[in-house]
């Protein structure tokens, strides 16, 4: 049996009904554990006080904004190149939380920005592609919306999503191509000697799994109401047709 | 293909369209926002730059749908999707035609309206270099929100909402370039940025027009 | 060149319209398609032209050899009769507009802008663009609506002249051309059936039993 | 009549022309202005009112060809000419849908742009007084120009050529309420002339685009 | 109300197509007017409508009467086929709309959005707001174009519903419509002769000998 097989909607939906509540329940234990030893079990920085605890929600959230744009493209290539349909939906399902994983990032991201640089925002190489990034998430979602046949709609954000995606790899690279931004660089790599402290960096590690527990489970489910919702309004059409 | 082009300057010529649509609205701006904002020439000629290259963009942005709606409507894009000539070189040449009737007019008459808006002499010239240089990537991107918006309901506003962000950068360096010019700082930085912005845009973005016109076609 | 049509299944706003549509279009021949509004004719023409992708079946030939035509003529109001008809071969790459307007009856009307023509002489404009591609078949949506009596006469010369000149015609129409060499296709047979029976893509994809 | 207005309401919001893009165009002026202009506060600041007015009025222009045109095409305007409906009725319905789909919403989102303008705090009151009492001016003005352009070539450039100055007293009052009102000033002046604007414009124009219209239709 | 119609001319782009053009119409009847692509059938129609003003001659009864239906017929794409309607009957103050799409067979589309028809139900659609006007002269414009044989006849009847009712129709058309009442008239005679013989409005004014 081949993965191809769970592109089928009847077979995800079986396969996606086991695994969501497992993912559901490790998604809340990895984000309230990794939180509170975030917030409560780690001490303040000795430069940024108690402010450098956003970064629990920040990197993560950025992070998962990239990522979900990511997991978007793929999913996008699989509808256009082999045409599996929940492959195009799982793509639909994952935009607007992708979106929201954007603003929650703009937004701690800003709030971080007040203390730290003094401003809320800059026109940072890597701050503009993640705006730009938000735009393009809103115009996806908003093209998918504006289409009806569904084919040609997943066609349609399908190019989009392609086009898009040199601004998602953009606001994760810039800081590798542009050294006068603001914004820090790749302080996390797994090589790097000049890792966050450890203490920060373990509960970082809890709360990125955990966002990324929340993202598949997000996606799970809302691609399974995509598929039911599909299906109803075929049934739909099927029906008016007599 | 070079039929193409002359036909759509043409119609555009004829039908005020393009042509003096986004050229009237360049003016329309550079009018306008004195009488909104007030004379004060130092708050002008320090906001010209940015109005201008906004002015510009606005012009650009507001005569997209046409490039592909009437002839959709018309049913020409049908036709030409099914003639001798690559989908690819269409949408080139109808971004070129774009570019011809809108931008490069922008281009010429920007330091007139550079005038009304009190811009510093420095910047006269690094405002022509920086509009010739971006407003082709306005168009081709412009060719491409319009491909994917072709045919669609809702389409004029999801054509700004989908051409917005590509949109953002060419105007972020294009006008950093004529305030840096301004200032008699050194402008090769966003300059080359600029020149990038266009070169790719104008490589790549034709094949995904072309493949979102097939698509809308259906 | 034969244009050949098996077992073809076309559908609009994802609806199958026409299922299990077979026929074979020699050189020197028409088929004439008929058919109650709404069974699908304007959909299979499409279909055949290269403009949509089919369901299911097989289109023998590429849209490189079919000129199609339709309601919409791809005319610009504010171009002239003649700009129009030049720029059409110029993308073709052929140099028979004179031609083109002596045959479809325009040449007192070359200058005339086309906002500026009736209805019939506009349809005749958009017909004679058939003549500068230089292509062998011509698939036609409803060449004839607006055209008088004098102009369908006009207008099956030409077909008649393409196809003695090995050319074939598709032709979706409601009226009597008169062509007596055109066979005929009913194409009330072919309606799909719901899609509750006939299953295909949807079924495979969405129609099993989950919930 | 109502019937009417809630067609054209329909209409705009399926089709997202009016509705849509008039509002999109008028974010668009406020987040590209100070991507243009540079976010500095002081500078913004001192620019809102201004821009501001000059974004509203410019999302006005932008749909305006819409209120006629369409109906124009599709000949709807030749059935509602012919229609038992006073045709001055009918222009005076289709400037206040065309106002409630883009006049209205902009009057409402204004503080949000204000904001990303950095308007002072004083300012945002007077800024939904003054958009509240001028876009239907802008409306019925727009009706004006569009009824003397439908069907013409050209007719967008004209269209625009001709309102303009039709548009100038309100915006030069419209953005002296916010100016005033964000200085503290007095305002009253300026905003009666305002109220003005918009009356007479109400009760006059539609006369005139009535008869513009049945010229046009010949 | 009888239309009559008394030596009328009438202009497209300033040049005079017809002239002496007379006829009645009185209640029940139909006419059916004939000519070639081009000699000014939709003009005339046009200027009896009111749409534009007649160049001489008289017509006897004012816009208000008149219903008229030409080629652009006034349809929205993005509203529904009873949204259509029913805009139509709001603006004429009728509430026929149910019995009109049942007369002209919509039933089963009234859900429908107009850009989803096919060519010829487009047609019905536009037809079909010739029955919410409740005026009583139609003048129709090719109503029949792309239109099948079984709605041509179902047009045919409606007509003569709406003829047995004591209305009256004046229909340009190319092809047969079937209908044993109507009478008709053949243009041809009343092709203007060129500017420079007639004379006129314009020879009063600009056309004397001064220089
Ligand atoms: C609105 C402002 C901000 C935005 C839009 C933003 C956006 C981003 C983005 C896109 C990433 C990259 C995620 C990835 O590559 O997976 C990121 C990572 C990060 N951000 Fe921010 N950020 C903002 C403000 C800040 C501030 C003020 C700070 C702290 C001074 C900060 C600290 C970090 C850190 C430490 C990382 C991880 C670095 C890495 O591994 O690449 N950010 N942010
Ligand atoms: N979105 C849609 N959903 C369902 N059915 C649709 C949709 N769009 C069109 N149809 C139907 O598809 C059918 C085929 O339309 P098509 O235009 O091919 O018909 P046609 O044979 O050309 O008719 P005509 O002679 O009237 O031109 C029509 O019955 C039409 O109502
Ligand atoms: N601007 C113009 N100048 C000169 N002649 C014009 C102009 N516009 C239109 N005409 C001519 O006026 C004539 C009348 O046109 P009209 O549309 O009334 O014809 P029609 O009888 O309805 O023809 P059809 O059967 O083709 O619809 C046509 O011959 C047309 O070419
Ligand atoms: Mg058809
Ligand atoms: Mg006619």
């Amino acid at each position: 049996m081949s993965l191809w097989e769970y592109a089928n909607p009847q077979k995800f939906m079986q396969l996606s009904r086991r695994a969501l509540p497992w993912v559901t329940v490790a998604a809340t234990l990895c984000l309230i554990g990794g939180l509170t030893w975030g917030f409560f079990g780690t001490p303040d920085d000795y430069k940024q006080g108690s402010t450098v605890k956003i970064i629990y929600l920040h990197v993560p959230a950025a992070m998962m904004a990239i990522n979900a744009w990511v997991m978007m493209l793929v999913a996008s290539l699989v509808w256009l190149i082999r045409r599996h349909h929940v492959s195009a939906l799982a793509a639909k399902a994952a935009a607007p939380v992708g979106l929201t994983f954007t603003l929650i990032a703009l937004a701690t991201g800003a709030l971080w920005g007040q203390p730290m640089w003094g401003t809320w925002w800059a026109w940072d190489p890597r701050l503009t592609s993640f705006l730009i990034l938000t735009l393009f998430y809103l115009g996806y979602i908003a093209l998918w919306q504006a289409v009806d046949d569904p084919d040609t709609a997943a066609d349609l954000t399908g190019v989009l999503c392609i086009v898009g995606s040199v601004f998602a790899l953009l606001s994760r690279y810039a800081v590798n191509f542009w050294n006068q931004g603001l914004h820090q660089g790749a302080s996390l790599s797994l090589d790097k000697k000049e890792n966050v402290a450890d203490v920060f960096w373990f509960p970082l590690l809890v709360c990125i799994a955990g966002f990324v527990l929340l993202f598949l489970t997000l996606v799970l489910l809302r691609t399974r109401t995509e598929i039911r919702a599909r299906r109803l309004s075929a049934l739909l059409a099927r029906e008016r047709m007599g | 293909m070079i039929a193409l082009l002359l036909r759509d300057m043409r119609l555009a010529m004829r039908a005020g369209g393009g042509f003096g649509l986004g050229l009237a609205f360049f003016l329309l701006v550079a009018v306008l926002v004195p009488l909104g904002v007030g004379p004060e020439s130092a708050t002008l000629a320090k906001i010209a730059p940015g109005i201008l290259w906004v002015g510009a963009l606005l012009a650009c942005l507001l005569s997209l749908d046409r490039i592909f709606a009437l002839d959709f409507e018309d049913g020409s894009l049908d036709l030409l999707v099914t003639a001798p000539i690559p989908l690819e070189g269409v949408v080139a040449v109808k971004a070129l035609a774009h570019w011809t009737v809108t931008g490069l007019p922008l281009t010429l008459v920007a330091p007139v309206l550079g005038v009304l808006l009190n811009l510093p002499e420095a910047g006269y010239f690094w405002l022509v270099v920086s509009l010739g240089l971006g407003t082709p990537a306005l168009s081709v991107i412009g060719a491409f929100g319009a491909a994917l918006t072709v045919g669609l309901k809702r389409g004029g506003l999801l054509l700004s909402l989908l051409v917005l962000p590509l949109y953002v950068p060419t105007l972020i360096f294009g006008a950093e370039v004529v305030k840096r010019g301004a200032d008699g700082m050194a402008t090769a930085t966003p300059l080359a940025l600029l020149a990038g912005i266009t070169a790719g845009a104008a490589a790549l973005l034709p094949f995904a027009s072309a493949a979102a016109i097939r698509i809308n076609l259906r | 060149m034969e244009l050949s049509v098996a077992n073809l299944a076309v559908a609009r706003g994802g609806v199958t319209v026409l299922e299990g549509v077979s026929f074979a279009l020699p050189p020197g021949r028409a088929l004439v398609l008929r058919g109650a509004n709404g069974i699908g004719k304007t959909t299979l023409l499409r279909t055949v032209a290269g403009l949509q992708p089919a369901v299911a079946g097989k289109i023998s030939v590429g849209g490189e050899a079919i000129a199609y035509a339709a309601h919409a003529d791809g005319l610009k109001a504010t171009l002239t009769v003649t700009e129009n008809l030049a720029f059409w071969g110029a993308v073709y790459g052929t140099a028979a507009v004179e031609d083109a307007l002596t045959r479809m009856n325009l040449s007192d009307l070359r200058d005339r802008q086309a906002a500026n023509l009736s209805a019939g002489q506009k349809r005749r404009l958009g017909l004679a663009r058939l003549l500068v591609t230089g292509r062998p078949i011509w698939v036609l949506d409803e060449p004839t609506v607006s055209l008088d009596a004098a102009s369908v006469a006009l207008f099956a010369d030409v077909v008649r002249g393409h196809l003695a000149a090995g050319g074939a015609a598709l032709i979706a129409t409601h009226i009597d051309l008169g062509l007596a060499e055109a066979e005929e296709l009913e194409l009330g047979p072919f309606r799909a059936r719901p899609a509750s029976e006939n299953g295909g893509a949807f079924d495979a994809a969405f129609g099993g039993d989950f919930a």
